[in-house]
Formats: C-alpha cells, structure tokens, sequence
C-alpha cells in the first residue's frame, strides 16, 4: 500500500499546505486583530466580524466559481486582453478536483514552469488565502461606517468580478501574464488592488462621522503587535509559497521578503526620528514601515537579489513615508476617508514594489531549472531588459483602472438595494448599536442592573452577607 | 436640596440598587472607586513580588433628593446594604438640563 | 553520511511534526486566550492556568503510560469489546522508542495503512497533541468554580482511564476501528468525549455563583479572535494530519475543514440575523459557528468532497444554533451550568458529525491506494453502504456512556480526598483569592498602597519634587 | 523543467524553513507581547518598539556582516582559540549565496555532519531567527529606562561582536566545537549570553526609577499567555530545526523539548503550591517554570532520551525556583535591576541544561547515520563519558566571561557617545514621552479636548443634538 | 464659593467643556461615570444571553467657581448641553496647593 | 462634619496619603480622575496624527472629618502635596452602614 500517487511529493506539498496556512494566519487571526488594535474602541468588533466574515465568504465563492475564474481555462470574451482576462466560472468541489494533480491550463504543462508536485486542493487552498486576504486588507480603508449588510454582499461580488481578473491576468497565464508582466506574490494582485479598491470605496460610501474622525485613536497597541508579527512571519508562506515548490527560490524569496521588511521599517523608524514632526520613534511608525516592506518586495521576492531587497525596502518606505506624512496630509486626500490608509501602506507600496521589479529583476535568481542545467529566471532594467517596466506599468495601469471602476459600479449597485453607510444614530454608538456586543465588556455596567431573570438571584442571594461579613473583621 | 453619597462595596451594590429603584428614585450618578474597608484586604504577588491591595475596587453613588426624603433615603440605603458609608450635603440648586427645569422639579 | 534511514521521508515527517505543531498551537495559547477571553474577567487567570497545567500534565501521562494504552498492543480485559477496548500501558522515553520507526501494533503492516515514514517520536507528539486539547476543551464546561487542586488529579485520571479508551478503539485498531466505525481524526475521540465529560462534570461539580452565572460576560473580545483565528488555521494540522503523510487526502481534508467551517461560520451568522431574538449578526455567534463547522467535519474531513463538505457545516450549524438557542434554554438544561456550552459546540456538533460520515463518506475520496492503482476509501449510506450509519451510531454510543460513566466515577473518587469545587468566598473573589494574581492588573490600587519595603523608597523619593514641578509651568 | 536542483530536498528544506518561521514567531510577536504585558503598563510601547527594532537590525547586520562571522571561513587571530573564535565578516546578499548549497566552512565536507540538502538563504534565515532572539531575550533585563538610541546602537554591536563569537566557537566549527563542547540549539549562544549579558547590561546601565521597581506590576496577564504559549510551540523549530534535517533527531528533539518543558512547569508550580511564601499556584510562576523548561533542555534536546528531558526539567526547575526565590533576594542581586529576570530564566537555566548535557547526553540517541549503519551522536558522564562534562564547563565559562566583557565595554563606549539612560523626566512619564503613545490609548482624554483642527468640527457638529435627543424619550 | 457639579452624556460634554473654556474657566475635573438617562437604554447579548444595560456611560464635571459666578457656569452649561443634570453645592474653603492660596484666589 | 475633596497628581499621591495615615485617617475614597495642571501637557501622535491631551490622568481624594480636624487635614494635605487643588463642604450627617453608627460616631 502507498500513500499517494508518485506524481506527488510530499515535502513541496507540505512547503505548499504550510505558506497556505501561514497566509491564512495573516487574515485570522492576523489582519482581524491588528485592525481591531488600529481602529476605535467601539468599532474593534465591527471589524473583526467583518474580518471573519469576509474570509469565510471568500472561501464559498471561491470553491464555487472563483477558483475556475482565476485559474481555469480562459473565457474568450473577445480579442486582444478579452480573450485572455478571465475564467470559465466552475465549481471544485468534486472528488477529482480535490485529490487529482493540480493544474492551470494556461501555464501547467506550456513549458512555463515544472509540472506540479501535489493535488488540487492544495492548489485551491493555497490561492484561496490570497483571495480571501484582499478584502481584509481594504476592510481598513471603510470601517467605521459601512453597512454590514452592504459588506455581505459586496465581498463575493468584488471577489468574482474583480480579483478573479486581477489574478487571471497576472497568475493564471492571462493576457499579462504572457506578455510578461511579473508580480511574484501579489504586488498588484492584491496588494495595488486592495489600495485602489478601498480608496475608490470609502470615497463611494462616504467619511466617518466627523466626530470619530476627530477622536479616532488606536485602542490596543499590543493587539496591533500580535497583528503585525503574525502578518511578518506569516509573510514567509506568502511570498515563500509562490514558486509553489519547496525549493532554491522560496527560501531566497522567504530571506529577501524579511531583508526588504527590516530595512523599510528600519527607514521608517529613522525617517520618524530624524524627519517626522515630533522626531520620535513611533511604534505605528515602525508597523507602517514594516507592511510597507511586506507589501513592496511581494512582486519581486524571488526576482532579486538581496541588494535588491534591501533597495525595494528602502526605497518605497521613503515614498511611502512621504506618501502618508504629506500627500496624505493635502486636502484632496483628506476629502476621502481612508480609514486605516490602505491606499499608502499597500496601494502605493504595491506600485513601487512593482515597478522596481522592473528595474530590479536579476536573471542570476534562478526561479526553475531547465533539463539542461539552463536556468529560468527574469530579468529587470539594470539587467539589460528595459521593456520589463512598460510591462511592469502596463499592467499597473490596468489593475488601477479596472479595479476602481469595478468597485464603483459593484458599491453603486449594491447601493440600490441596500444602505452603503449605516445610519448616522448606529454610527455615534458603534458595535452595541450594530452587534449587541462590544470588545472589552464591563461588568460593572451589569453589576448595575443584571438580567431580568438574574435580578432576583442576585439581589435575594443568600450568600452575599456572610461572604462579604469577614471582610469587615479588621 | 441634598445630595447623599454612598460609598458601597461592588458585591453589595444590586441590593442598594435595587431598593432605591423601589423607592422610585430614577436618577442615580455611578462612580467605581477605591474604598478601604469594603473587601478583604488582599496581596497581590507577581512574579514572586508580594504586594498588599489595602484599597478595593468599591462603587459611589451620588443622588440628589428634596429636603424631605433625604431621611428616607439614607435609612433605605443604610438598611439595604451590609458595609460602607453614606453622607449628605446640601444642595442649592440643581437643573434638569433637557428640561430646564430648576429645583426640586428637576429631580 | 547520512541524515536519517531510509524508511524515513522528510517530507511526511515534517508535515506530521508541522501538523502536531499546529495542533499544539491551538490549545496554547489558541484554547487558552479563547477561553480566557470569553470567562469572566475575575476567572481569566484561573481558566489559563488550568490550560497550561492541563497540557503539560497529558504530556507527562502520555509517555508514562498513556500513549501505550492508547496506540500500543491490546490489553484482553475479556470477550468482545473487552478483548480490545485499551492497549497496554508503558513508556515512551528510551531512545529506542523516540527513534525508531513509528508503528501501531494492531494497524501498521496488517495491511490497513502504508508503513509509517517517520518515527516514533512523532507519531507520539502528534497523538500527544490530541489528548492534551482534549481536557482544555471541556474545561469550558466546569471553569468559574472547580478547585485547582482537584483539576490537577482529574486530568491525568481522565485521560488516562477515558481518553486512552476512546482512542485505542477507534484509532489504535481497537473494536470499533476492527469493526468499521469511522473518526478521521477526533469528532467522537475528543469532541464527542469533550462534550460529554464536560457536561456530566458541570453537572457533578455544580454551577457556579448565581451572581456570577447572571454577571458572566466576556471581558475580551479581541482575544476571543486571537484565539479563535488559531483554532481555524490550526486545524489544518489537526484534520490534515490524520493522514499521517504529506498526501492528496490531507490536502483535501485541509481544503474540507476550511470549506465546512466558513459554511457553518456563514450560517450561524445568517441564523442570528435572520432568526435569532434581537435579530443582529454577532460575532460570538460567528465564532460558535466557527467552531461547529470545525468540530463536525473533523470526523469527516478526509472522507467526503467539497459537496459533502458544505452539507456537513450547514447542517451542523442549524442543529447547534436550534440546540444553543432552543434546548439550551430549556430549564432542565439549565439546572446543568455547563459555563461555556461545550456540551453543544463540540458534543452534539461532534456527534452529527460522526453521523454525517456515515452519509456522505464517498469512496472516490482516496485515502491511501494499493500498489495496483485501486484505491483504499470508504463509503456512508448516500453511497451505498448503510451498515456505516449503524457502526457510526454505535461508536457514539459506546464514547457517551463510556465517557459520561467514568468521568462521573472518577470525580466522586477525587471527592473523596479534594474538594471539587472552591469555597464559595474564593469563588466570591475569584482569581485573586486562588492566585494572588489578576488579568489586569492595575496601578491604581497599588499606587494606593505600595509594597511594604517600597513604600518608604516611594515616599521618601527625592525625585517627586523636582520632576513634578516643570509640570505647573505652563 | 524541474523546479530545483537535486543536492536540494523539498522536505529537508521545508523542516528548516518552518522552524525558521517558528523561531521568528518566537520573536514577533512572541517575545514582543510576552514582555509587554509582563512590564508595567506605561513601558509596554517602548518594550514593544524595541523587539521590532531590533530584529530588524540584527536582520540587516546579519546579511551585511554578523552570517559569515558567525558561520563563515575563520579569521585567524592568533594561537589556540584565537585562531578559531570568529569568522571573517563578510555579505551574503548575491543571487549566488541566497540560492546555492548550504555550507559551513569548517563543518560541511569535514565527515562531522551529512551534506546540506537546503540553499545557503534557508541556512542563513534560519540560522537569523536565533541571533535576532537573542537581544530580544536580554531586552526583559534593560526594559523601563534604557534610552532607544543607545539600543539602537548596541543591538548590532553587541550581536556582530559577542553573538558571532558564540556562534562560531559552538556552531561554526569553532574552538569549542573541535574541542567537542555540546550546545544542541542554544542553551550556551543564545541563553546564557542573553541571561550574562542582561545581567551586566541592566548593572551598567542602572535601575529603573524607584518608584517603578516599586510599583512594577504586569499589566495583561492574557497577553503574557499569548508570548508563552508561541514560546513554546514555537520551541519545536527552536530546537527541531538544529540537527538540520527533516529526521529522526528533530522529532526526539521536539517531543524532549515539550517533555522538559511540561515537567519544569509543573515542577515550578507544586514548588509554589507547597513551598513557595503564599503556597498558591501561580500562573507567571508556571510561565516561568515553562520558560525554565525550555531554555535548560535547548542545549540537550536531541542528545539525550526522554528519561533526560524529564530529569533536565525536573533538576532547571528546582534550581531556577531556588535561584529565582532565594538568591534573587539576596541584597547583592537587588541591587543590579535585572527587571524580568532574564538572569534566572535564561542565565541561570542555559547553564544548568548545558551542564546536565554532560550527565545525561545518551549516544543511543543517533543523530546522524554513517554509511556503514552506524550511528553518530555524543555521550554524557553517566554514559561513560567524563570529560564532556568539563568540555560544558569550559565552554561556559568562555562565553560567560566574553560576553559579561563585551557587553561592559561596548556599553561604556556607547556610553561616550550617548546617554545610556533615558532622563528621569522621561522615566516618570514613559511610553508617552518616548514615542507619544501608549499601550491602551483612551479616547477619554481626548474627548476631553480633541485635536485642534477636529474641535471646531466636533463641538459645531450638528448630529449632536438630534442624535441625543431620541436617547432622552424614555 | 460653590462647587458646581454637572453630569453630562458623553458625546455631549464637548460642547460644554468647549464653552466653559470660552468662559475662561480653567480648572475642572473630570470623572468618567454611569447614568441614566444620558444614553438610549440598550441590551448587550453575549453567546445568546441577553442583559440589559440601564446606566450607561457619562462624564461628571466638577468645577469650583465664586459665589458670583456659579450662577452664570450653570446657565452656560445648561445651555450647552443636551442631556443630564447640573447642581451645586457650598463650598467653605478651597486651597490651591502649589501657592498655597487659599479662597477664592485659588480658583 | 465636613468633606473634604482633594484633586493631586497621581506621582504626589502617596505622599498625601501617607501623610493622612500617619494623622490617623482611616477612610478615604479614592476615584481616578482626569485634572488640567496635575501633569505636564502632551501630545498624542497616533500614525501621524497628533492630538493634544490636556487633561491629565489624577486622584481624587474624599475623606470626612469632624469640623474640628478639617483644617488639620487641609492643612496636611497642602503640606505634603505639591500640585493639585483642595476644597472643603459641609456634610449634615454622615451614616457607618455596618454599625449603623450616625455623625462624627461615624467617621
Ligand atoms: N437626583 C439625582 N441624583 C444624582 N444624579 C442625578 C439625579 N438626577 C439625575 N442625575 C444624573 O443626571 C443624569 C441625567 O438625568 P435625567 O434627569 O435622567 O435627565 P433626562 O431626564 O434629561 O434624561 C442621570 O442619569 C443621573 O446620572
Ligand atoms: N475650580 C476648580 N474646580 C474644580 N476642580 C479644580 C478647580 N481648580 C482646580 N481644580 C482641580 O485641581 C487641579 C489642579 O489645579 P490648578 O489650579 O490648575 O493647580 P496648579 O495651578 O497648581 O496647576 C485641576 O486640574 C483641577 O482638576
Ligand atoms: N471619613 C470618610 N471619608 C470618606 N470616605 C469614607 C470615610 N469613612 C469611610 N469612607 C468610605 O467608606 C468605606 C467603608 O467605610 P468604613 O468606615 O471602613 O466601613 P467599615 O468600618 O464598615 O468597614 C471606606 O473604605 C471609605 O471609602
């Protein structure tokens, strides 16, 4: 008797089960909490709800049709990028999609890169944390005022119609894709994505109220650390896993990934002491830096050098410090209420990691290896290859518009059914108005009232004056 | 015009509560405090550090009432509860804000 | 030289000690912090500590006698189940058995599962994990009021006498595995048993305060997330482990778990918004469907398809929510305080799935294949084969009585010597009177007082003066 | 097309990614909210900030020098141990040295261990996650009055300067390691110099305030169980990771190191329970004992059985309580404020495990095989083998001497250029002086006054009113 | 010297804080509450188990103002606010520790 | 009777309650409060946004005491303290719930 078929290997396979689990600890509890740090007191269970929530709708649309979508055979829509762009939409639920060798007919078995190494469903499930983590991550840009309701329905809809192109193009061998455009782990995918599709929304659904605006500080810093060290660490299996074997290139994409991320938040830290307004070193600053650095090397982890690395870091947490501390500050980004600043921390580090991919990219970083000993690898302007930042900006272009106007449309026509925006009354109140719940429940303001039921109990409860009596003895 | 303070420990607090709600007093202002005297004093060790806790967590309650039922009041609040102290000071005035109202019309 | 014999493969054996890691994790801190986070603020010290004792004390009884009861050779206590209900009890500790090659003296080369591709030492934590998770989940049941002492003699006597049954018959090859019952790794062995146990030790112990049952709030939601977004990704190991290789059936099993679980997430959500009394989606409610979708397709996990799959968490989440929100307020339920609910959330949501495995497992789910290229698989009775429903309904059985029987039993005997439950002024006071130590501890009450040695350090500090006095400048 | 060369072994290369992983998790969050809740509340920001920041410097060192003085060709400095104590510094950041084979120097090819089967980045990551932990570990002996900049210029001086040194004389094939001293993964390189350094760290740099030795109570005990509880998971790549391989060794070494662990925690909490001044059981005292547990068998793990790990937890336990409770009494050690005790915990349990290697180490515990079957691994006293005994002490003794020096002398010369101790202005006040920002910022305080921009906003707001009326109804 | 005291919502005190500043009132202190009638009585439902919540958070005010102002400080509170109640109480001494004021002048 | 109302920093707090037990005062309680000029004022900067934070975190301090001792007690107060406010009311009667003991019997 044997375990698995001799197509499979289970060290890639397990390399390939662990990112997916790694990438699925950035969303929950990851993203859920660090978000439930950042934000006010009275919205942290809004947020970690619409958190869980949106990771496990993601995971029943993906199974259902967003997985075919993303990876499966093209949808001939019409010529040029049309013919390319998206999936035929499909179900993986079968027992053959889920235990058969994994495939994508674009790019398995083209010569584009080594037959896979393990089944389907791992396959599915790796990539569905990437598609499940997208919407976490724009979630920063509009809580605080949106309906859960209206979320309900706008995270399978953003889902299917946006980020299933997104991929496509760039992962599933779409039209971007074979005219070369790179994103290593989702630079654009999901990270330009995330940026642009949370700016557009929380300019679509409107501000906060004035007042939470005002007063809006973190509630939990410790909480944030939880987040962000999960987010770090869980990085590995985000961009580690995107060679999809347990190879040379995952750990050189694993190293540069944290080479990248200490140096930008390094860049940050130093930036807020030496050139910030109070010239101190903030934590926050230090978190902002750090995703700055997740967020920039993620197109192009296994594509440069550790030079490169340190380079992308550095670089795009500059960008993105002057990004957050002067752009954010003009009164045209001040209009739209991107609550958490999605749109900097990954929208304009997104860009920049993607278009330093096109300066950056060293053929001598062996992605796969060629019978002949050969190496296949990419290369970036300072290696000779110009043409890789057109291509690099290209599809830049293309995420940038298609995701806005996408996410407008999808938001205005939700809009016809259901409010955007809760109302103004839930808003002042926050998640007791929403959820009947709050983070850090008190006793005390029960021990002031109690159940109805309890009531009775507590007041005619017998114990109460012998047990408090002895107290009073000294 | 009085205003009775009660000082009360948190465990015995339903109870007061309670009778003043029977009494039909509607409006009564909180306050969780430090009180000595109200629990058991207690250490506190950490990491093998000991350290005594002479002051417990208690809960103050601030109520105003017309001249002629502060007796009343202070006897249900001393009757209802087991330890703490109740004291009353005179008030000039009070206002009722969405109201308007001054006076003993405003409780 | 060379690493590791030959009978080893890395690949498996990593996958088993990242699976047993993950599954570690769950319980400390994931049960831990969730469980923490959940209780009253008063008992949250007490509720980790009995988490950590807990896991720790498993661990010692495992390789003193209780692996061996569990997985080794069969102890013939009589006829019938008699004949293999529990293995001999012995150690684990020479380096013969940490080193050598794993086996299970009544499955491994009988033809039942390919040989083992790691050692002993991992088969042995990874089992480890599953016993040690075990009694923290029913801590929920009996949290708020048993006595630490009697804790610390119920958990080795539990899972030696109770645990070890349940997973020698089942997984050790004993008489319900010989006959066909099914558990892919824990829906009746831990949920069910959990459950149960916990229930019947509510219901021994007695409830807790009636001030506290009418008082007992949460005192932290997000840490209610922290640990819950552990258990989920966690149980990729949990479920994807019990493959024991690195193979297509684990990848499916993980892709399952998370499929199953955002369904029952979504519907318990959907319920509450839909149909619960104030009509409002929450995210404790999200988290107990969470938890149900987990629980119910661990027995199925690596047996059914994705289909299967969502059947298993939509109907397991409709039973427990009806079960939560409508038997659990029947007033014989009550009279029982089972403090967290676990009878609900892991016994019956355990128990409909073990039943459900007996429906849906579907033989095209590959779970090993013999050298010819067939498949070794099962089937429930949607597949032709309805003795399964009858063997997963007798294996339930034996699990309930066995497990509420001893568990009864073996509490009344540490009555005998231990008071079960804490006297009612330290249950009055709670974590401070057990512990000397709180959650949270504040300043504030210190800043009153101050250590007696301190205090004239304090006082007499010549630093106040000065450093206070900038401060009225302005 | 294959994905990478043959020397690579996807399920060697993922054991050792994962462990890295898990190690960095140790760190970030780990360690960072570990000792945030453990610190008084108005330092948890500052601790926080210090972990990130330092683990990004060491990265950043490590790459650009500290990997290859830690693990590279040797510098000959002179006679004996001179001639081996450190490499010569150099970078690793070239495609070459991130994807070629793993090697060390004077260990690889000399017959002392297998062939890598992993590129150099997974060996320089992994090798990365303990240097970075180890600053992190001795962070809990300076917390509440060292100034930032000064941590900032010592973390990458202390690690490029002591850390590389420890590394290469045990690991890098240095004069202790030819000399044959033992040190698994770290019970001498990282905890015993983190718990020496600490020590002369916390002397040279001062005390806190008095006031705040006084009042320094933990401010989140759940946070603590968050730290503690990916401690000791995390544990299993700590010292799963150390043989290299995905084998038999790494299994023995995870499940020695949960045993150890599982034992020394119980130990710590009967000792309080019956012995200690309060005789109650404590959960920071069973944190304690678990960190105990873990540091003393991290040296040992994968040398001896499971009868060791056992004895090894006993033995650190009873010995660090003692030191912990009784010498730490003693006004000598009072007077140098090690604040967390990191002298006890690590210092004090590194060196009793190193020690206890030369007892118990088992040489029927393999860690390697040679070709011909036989077994490579390393014996103890009570295993015939006296002189590893005194190879431990000696091995000791250098690093205690070493580090204790360096850290005095690199603190004095930090000490010319900048203030070692933040002003005592600064102390009075904390987080919030240091960085403008605290643990748990309350929007109390700013309700009060607001953001100057924001007031005019808010006090003109014109929901205020409606909104509060319909409260005033009933 | 009076002492006047206000209990205000929440979201309410802003307003009021903002124009005891415009009146140049420098001193006050603040207390964060419980009250009724300051907030919309709400329920918290935690796992299915419903409580009801009757005193909700709001913030006590207390400022020590001369005989000749008190009057004014309570119009200008009252009408600031929305919601809650204002009263005031004699004072018979007051001392600013700092100078050592004492009186009026230690407003 | 008279109360007495104390507003100090926290860091200066210990001394004035030392001081109080060293004069023999057994009850005093204690709330947390938020006090202008008890600290130095600060800024918060969360993410690049700063915000101000003029009320500082302080201890309030209510203690009764017979007329005869309240300028004692004020006294002792302003001597030990160094920042902070203190104010004196009158109280017409005071109850010690557990020995039901009124007046100056009471304190
Ligand atoms: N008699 C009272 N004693 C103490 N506090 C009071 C009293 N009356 C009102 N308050 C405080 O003021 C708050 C609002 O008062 P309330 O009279 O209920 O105002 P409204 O009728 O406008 O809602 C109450 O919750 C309470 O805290
Ligand atoms: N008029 C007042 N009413 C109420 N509290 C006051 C008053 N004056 C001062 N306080 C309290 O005492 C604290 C310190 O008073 P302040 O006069 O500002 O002292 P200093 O001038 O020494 O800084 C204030 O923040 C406030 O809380
Ligand atoms: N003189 C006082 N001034 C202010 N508060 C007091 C005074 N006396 C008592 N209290 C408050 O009431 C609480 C209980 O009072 P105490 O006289 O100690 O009661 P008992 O003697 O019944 O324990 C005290 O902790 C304190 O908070």
């Amino acid at each position: 008797m044997i375990p698995y078929p001799s197509w499979l290997n289970a060290g890639d396979n397990t390399w390939q089960l662990v990112a997916a689990t790694l990438v699925g600890l950035m969303s929950i509890p990851g993203i859920a909490v660090l978000y439930a740090g950042l934000v006010q007191r009275k919205w942290a269970v809004n947020t970690m709800l619409m958190a869980f929530s949106a990771f496990s709708i993601v995971l029943v649309a993906w199974v259902l049709y967003e997985f075919k979508m993303s990876f499966g055979s093209p949808l001939h829509l019409g010529p040029g990028i049309l013919n390319s762009a998206v999936g035929k939409p499909g179900t993986i639920t079968s027992a053959g999609s889920e235990i058969g060798k994994a495939g994508i007919p674009l790019v398995s078995g083209t010569g584009a890169m080594p037959d896979f190494r393990f089944p389907q469903s791992t396959l599915a499930y790796f990539q569905f944390a990437f598609a499940a983590i997208t919407p976490l991550l724009f979630l920063g840009s509009v809580i605080g005022r949106m309906n859960f309701k209206a979320w309900l329905l706008f995270v399978p809809l953003w889902s299917g119609i946006v980020y299933s192109v997104n991929a496509f193009l760039l992962w599933g061998g779409g039209w971007w894709a074979q005219a070369g455009a790179l994103d290593y782990s989702g630079g654009y995918v999901i990270h330009l994505a995330a940026g642009t599709s949370g700016f557009v929304a929380a300019a679509v659904i409107g501000p906060r109220l004035a007042r939470d605006r005002a007063k809006a500080v973190p509630n939990n810093l410790p909480m944030v650390a939880i987040g962000a060290g999960i987010l770090w660490l869980g990085w590995n299996g985000f961009n580690g896993g995107d060679m999809y074997f347990g190879g040379q290139n995952a750990a050189a994409a694993v190293l540069n990934t944290n080479l990248a991320t200490a140096v930008a938040l390094l860049t940050w830290l130093l930036l807020d002491m030496f050139a910030g307004p109070q010239r101190k070193p903030t934590f926050l600053g230090a978190i902002n830096g750090m995703i700055v650095g997740l967020v920039a090397i993620t197109p192009a982890a296994g594509f440069v050098t550790g030079v490169g690395a340190i380079l992308v870091g550095l670089i795009a947490s500059v960008i993105v410090w002057l990004s957050w501390n002067k752009l954010g500050k003009l009164r045209f980004m001040q209009k739209v209420d991107d609550a958490l600043g999605v749109v900097h921390t990954h929208g304009v580090a997104g860009l920049v990691g993607g278009l330093l991919v096109g300066l950056f990219a060293d053929p001598a970083m062996a992605v796969y290896y060629n019978k002949d000993g050969s190496v296949f690898s990419v290369a970036g302007l300072f290696h000779g290859h110009a043409k890789q930042l057109l291509l690099q900006l290209g599809a830049a272009g293309t995420i940038i518009v298609w995701d806005a106007l996408m996410t407008f449309v999808i938001l205005r026509a939700i809009g016809l059914f259901v409010k955007l925006r809760a109302p103004d009354e839930v808003l002042e109140i926050g998640d007791l108005a929403v959820h009947d719940e709050e983070a850090y429940p008190s006793e005390e303001g029960l021990a002031v009232v109690g159940a109805s039921e309890a009531k009775a109990a507590v007041v005619a409860e017998p114990t109460t004056r012998p047990v408090a009596e002895p107290a009073a003895e000294p | 015009m009085k205003l009775i303070t009660a000082v009360l420990p948190a465990s015995g607090f339903e109870r007061v509560h309670e009778a003043l709600r029977t009494l039909g007093i509607p409006g009564v202002t909180v306050t969780t405090v430090f009180a000595r005297g109200v629990g058991r004093v207690h250490d506190e060790v950490y990491r093998g550090t000991r350290r005594r806790v002479e002051l417990q967590p208690a809960i103050r309650l601030d109520l105003l009432a017309a001249d002629a039922d502060a007796a009343d009041v202070v006897h249900v609040i001393a009757v209802a509860g087991v330890l703490g102290t109740v004291w009353v000071t005179p008030v000039e005035r009070a206002v009722r804000i969405r109201t308007r109202e001054w006076g003993e019309a405003a409780l």
